[in-house]
């Protein structure tokens, strides 16, 4: 009765996974990391209300399990809000909202890492807010956070397997579903944490990349 | 012109600025004396509007430099050097130098950094117009500051110790630049220690001491035995000068 | 009603739970397969709509009715009192039991031995309550799911025993030799199809659904076809 | 759909135990991944490439594999080869561990960015490196990065939930009982955000007030 | 005895210290001099440790300070001011001073910090012992720097350009201060510009052109018409000096 071998047809349900866990992880991705800037930008205007919006709102995303605020988006707003929303729908939502918080955080404290002189020196020269943002700030900013964004990148891909509760297929539930079938927890875990591993090298190698430019301008020598 | 009205200043508990009022017309250049800590470049920083004063007024070609409109537009018009170069450290030299008048002026790219590197030519800097801030010297770093300010070919020149880290021959190629810009009208306030210098450059001097602003005459009349020399402060300031 | 919602929206989405077989499992396609299936599957064809599955498991498979997330749900729900305080069940498709397994050598042999014992149990599940007011000094050990955690905890000999339906105990412990059941049968649930409530027209449908599904001899072939040729199908009662 | 919270009233000693659970393996896994993460930030901003390396394999194991893979790994796997932890003992060990990863990172992050310039003021008064990294390293990576370290320890509680799956009833183990015991999922999803939230908000508030000390002196006089 | 041979240094393609020689007795006071760029820095650099030698040697008190273990020794024996202070941005002045005498040599908290505000005090800055940095002008800021490292109570000391933040009145007690040490036998490298600073208190004075060492000559000597001023080079950058 029990189908324990593996299959070719295993094969495609891993692929199918794996797309639906980066087609997910990228769109939440590209969604946080624009609105999470967006916020970081919100606080660095000082822009009034919307300011103390945004801190509570960040602070209520990050500080709450994603499980729960995908329970309360997926069962919640057709509950509550006579709103339908699809599993995906609801993943993108959830996700999307929680890379933000954490983006946030790590924008500001990037933001705040900067030398003030230097903030200084080009507000005296009639650079205007935005300038120094752009051209001062978000360049040494960005080298600051790419270490911890990065690793919040790959801890986000890792949390893009909560939604396999809701029903959407993906990675890990193809995990889930295979190690059932089969019984053999090490090769399925195995070949999951392996595919994992590759999707988060590439996150940490592009962002490794990007720091080595970003930093082009100090050479660290080691302690 | 300049002008300061009854400024205050504190940290804390600490009055730093204690009721300055100094007109700088156009074209002088004054220059600030008096020790250290007692309030020069908090001054310079009040007058391009990076502190916020407690007390008193602060104009720039009648703009208030208290209220952000104005202020953007007195900034416009003037420039700072600093003190400790505050330079930007993923910038090469041309870059730290081209970004206020590409984004400012709106100058193009290409002529701001050309312009960036006839500056850096101009104070012996052409070599190393490519570097980083990190991979320059003391004195490289100070001239690549004041090229910096005069990119943006300010009216009003502020200037706080330029020539600290400056060698002897630099320090007078920056000053024959900085004559040269005088003579063309540039508006300056120097802060210095070097009083040979100040005595050389400016039209006026002004004393401060523990924030307040003690004396304030042109400066012959500074030098003079009967004018500022007569105050015993500034005699006392002035002795401990190295007998050269 | 639902009914026409379902018809209207063109296809029906069935909650299954594909935990383990043979009520509900994936074949070497990992297509859904199992007896719930085909019972999902029946229905489907009596809507004359085509079929959405999804896997669900635990206490998901309530909450995603509730929300209408799921039109119908045939997932070896048992049909408690509790649950229907929540959501409606036809009649009964299908009875289980609950049944213990245990170590050969733990030297349990009734159930009053597990007292002291670590026994795996589901959360949420109908063992779990049984077990707790049963033998409430038994030391239980949670998983979310029994197959696989529990299979893997029972393995290593890290428990005692474990009480889940007798569907998927006899199996395991045809498979393993250091296990073996207990002879009881702690319970004789009823399993019902779960809609969410509000819509009593629709659950009468289900019940005529579920007796034509008795009556028609489609339950006996079904379960044979699943527990073999020589299973005794318990005995249900058609309203219709 | 109603919304009765008086319904949780008898589970909340139940829920509290869990809270508890969470807790005890929270500040343990805390303490164990600064001080992983720490050592680690040393080892690979260290001038040994030897270490450097050790170093990063260790981060990018530990960062790279999800959570998850690597708790059963150790509860469902090590006993394989003989090794026996509790369940307890293994969450602990494994938050510390993964999280230990993530700080290390974090800190890795405000070590680079620190002036060199004040780092060989440091060495050539003679200071030994651990006394550097003690006294001058540490201190001023810190200050840059205690937010984002707050995030790292956030998501470590929030992580921590996970440890349901290897048979603790920490909170949300014990909500999942206390959910299908009383088919109030919103009840309960309620109770337990609000219960994180304030776990983690805890550490929020610690976190800022950490970050103002460490960054006085960017405040006018003290 | 500081003893420096044949050391060169490059970045990159770029060579900065090419081929140095330069002994420095116990109780000499060595000024160097050079134009902005010369390589004077990166000496200083190169004689404690900092930049790793691309060829030559350099020993204090016999310690190769290629060495990681003799350097260590070196270390304990000397201490640097830097050009542009790097003081510790997360303590206050206190704290940036004494923190080396408390790990390295082992004095008691108390007693370290007593001295460090003693210290203090003797640059006048006894009021802003607990400020940090941030908190300090250019001045103060330098004087906590020449503090840090007179704590250590050095054999040698490496002096980069201290005064350069200094207003005469400061410059000349620092100087006192020096002057001082030195009669005590404390041996000094200093780094400056200021030329009648480097008559007054060195007893030796080496010109850096291009990072070759080209004078190498007691004071009065170098001074001398006949002495290096014969030389076209020295005789121009010392002409270039403000005529004071
Ligand atoms: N890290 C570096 N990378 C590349 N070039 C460097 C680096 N550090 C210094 N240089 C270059 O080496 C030369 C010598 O620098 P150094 O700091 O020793 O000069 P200096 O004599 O101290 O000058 P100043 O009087 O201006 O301080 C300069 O041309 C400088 O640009
Ligand atoms: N952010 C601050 N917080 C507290 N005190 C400050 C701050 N900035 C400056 N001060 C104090 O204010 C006083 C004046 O500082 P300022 O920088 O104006 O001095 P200065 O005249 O430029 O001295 P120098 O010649 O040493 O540069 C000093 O005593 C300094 O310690
Ligand atoms: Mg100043
Ligand atoms: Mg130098």
């Amino acid at each position: 009765m029990r189908y324990t071998a593996f299959t070719s047809y295993d094969i495609v349900l891993l692929a199918q996974g794996l797309g639906v866990s980066l087609a997910l992880f990228l769109a939440t991705t590209i969604i946080g990391l624009l609105l999470g800037s967006l916020w970081a930008i919100i606080r660095f205007y000082r822009v009034p209300v919307l300011m103390q919006i945004v801190t509570v709102f960040a602070e209520l995303l990050k500080n709450s399990p994603v499980l729960v605020q995908l329970f309360l988006v997926f069962f919640g707003l057709p509950a509550f809000a006579r709103l339908n929303v699809t599993p995906v729908e609801a993943a993108v939502i959830t996700l999307s909202g929680n890379t933000a918080a954490f983006v946030y955080v790590i924008a500001v404290s990037a933001i705040e890492s900067i030398g003030r002189d230097q903030i200084e020196a080009a507000r005296v020269s009639g650079l205007s807010r935005w300038q120094v943002l752009r051209h001062i700030i978000a360049p040494q900013a960005m080298a600051f956070a790419i270490g911890p964004l990065t690793g919040l990148l790959v801890n986000q891909l890792q949390v893009t397997s909560l939604i396999s509760v809701i029903g959407v297929v993906d990675l890990t539930k193809i995990g889930n579903i295979l190690n059932l079938r089969t019984l053999k927890p090490f090769i399925v875990w195995a070949i999951v944490g392996g595919l994992y591993y590759v999707m988060a090298k590439l996150v940490a190698f592009g962002g490794a990349t990007l720091e080595k430019r970003l930093r082009a301008h100090t050479a660290w020598k080691g302690l | 012109m300049i002008s300061v009205r009854g400024v205050r200043k504190a940290f804390g508990t600490a009055t730093v600025l204690d009721g300055i009022d100094l007109d700088v017309h156009s074209g002088e250049v004054v220059s600030i004396l008096g020790s250290s800590g007692s309030g020069k470049s908090t001054l310079i920083r009040c007058m391009n509007g990076l502190e916020k004063l407690d007390g008193g007024r602060i104009t720039i070609d009648d703009f208030d430099v208290s209220r952000p409109k104005e202020l953007a537009e007195a900034r416009k018009r003037s420039a700072t050097v600093f003190q400790l170069f505050n330079l930007y450290p993923h910038m090469t030299a041309v870059q730290n130098i081209a970004l206020a008048p590409v984004e400012v002026l709106k100058i193009p790219r290409k002529q701001a950094e050309a312009d960036a590197r006839a500056l850096l030519d101009s104070v012996g800097l052409s070599a190393r117009a490519d570097a980083f801030p990190a991979q320059l010297s003391g004195g490289q770093r100070q001239r690549v500051g004041i090229c910096r300010a005069l990119a943006m070919k300010p009216r009003y020149l502020l200037l706080d110790e330029i020539t600290s880290a400056l060698d002897p021959e630099m320090t007078s190629d920056v000053l024959a630049i900085l004559a040269k810009l005088a003579r063309d009208g540039t508006t300056m306030v120097f802060v210095t220690h070097e009083i040979e210098f100040a005595r050389t450059i400016s039209s006026r001097i002004v004393f401060l001491d523990k924030g307040q602003l003690v004396v304030d005459l042109p400066t012959a009349e500074f030098f003079a035995a009967d004018g500022g020399m007569a105050k015993p402060r500034i005699a006392q300031f002035l002795s401990k000068m190295r007998k050269d | 009603g639902k009914l026409d919602d379902i018809r209207a929206q063109g296809t029906v989405r069935i909650g299954v739970s594909l935990g383990g077989e043979p009520i509900g499992f994936r074949d070497d396609k990992n297509n859904p397969v199992g007896y719930d299936v085909d019972v999902a599957t029946m229905l489907a064809a009596k809507l004359g709509v085509p079929v959405e599955f999804t896997d669900v498991s635990g206490d998901a498979r309530v909450s995603m009715l509730v929300s209408g997330q799921l039109d119908i749900v045939v997932a070896n729900t048992s049909a408690t009192l509790e649950r229907a305080k929540t959501v409606n069940f036809s009649i009964p498709y299908n009875r289980a039991g609950l049944r213990v397994i245990v170590q050969k050598d733990a030297g349990i042999a009734k159930l009053e031995d597990l007292a002291g014992k670590k026994v795996v149990v589901g959360r949420g599940t109908t063992g779990e309550s049984f077990l707790k007011k049963s033998v409430p000094t038994a030391e239980l050990i949670y998983t979310d799911n029994f197959s696989p955690d529990g299979v893997l905890l029972l393995q290593q000999k890290r428990v005692d025993a474990a009480i889940e339906d007798s569907s998927l105990l006899d199996y395991l412990a045809t498979k393993n030799d250091t296990l073996v059941t207990l002879p009881g049968l702690y319970s004789n649930d009823p399993i019902g199809i779960a809609v969410a409530k509000g819509d009593p027209e629709f659950v009468r449908w289900l019940d005529m659904f579920v007796s034509d599904y008795i009556q028609s001899g489609a339950y006996d072939a079904n379960y044979k076809k699943w527990w073999g040729e020589k299973s005794n199908p318990p005995a249900l009662t058609p309203l219709w | 759909m109603t919304f009765d919270l008086t319904i949780l009233a008898p589970h909340i000693p139940f829920l509290v135990k869990g809270a508890v659970l969470t807790a005890e393996a929270c500040v343990l896994a805390l303490a164990g991944s600064l001080c992983i993460g720490t050592i680690v930030a040393a080892l690979v901003t260290s001038a040994s490439p030897v270490l450097s390396r050790i170093a990063y394999i260790y981060v990018d194991l530990f960062r790279n594999i999800p959570f998850i893979v690597q708790l059963f790994f150790f509860f469902y796997g090590l006993p394989e080869i003989g090794i026996y932890v509790n369940a307890f003992a293994t969450g602990v060990i494994a938050l510390s561990i993964a999280g230990g990863a993530f700080t290390s990172d974090v800190i890795r992050s405000g070590i680079l960015s620190i002036d060199p310039g004040i780092l060989e003021a440091a060495e050539v008064s003679g200071l030994s490196k651990p006394t550097i990294f003690r006294k001058i390293v540490m201190p001023i990576a810190l200050r840059t990065s205690v937010r984002p370290l707050g995030s790292v320890f956030i998501n470590l509680i929030l992580t921590s939930s996970i440890l349901s799956t290897i048979t603790l009833n920490e909170l949300t183990g014990s909500a999942k009982i206390v959910a299908s015991d009383t088919f109030r999922p919103f009840e309960i999803y309620a109770v337990l955000l609000v219960a994180y939230a304030s776990l983690t908000y805890l550490v929020s508030l610690a976190i800022g007030a950490l970050h103002r000390y460490l960054n006085r002196d960017q405040t006018e006089a003290a």
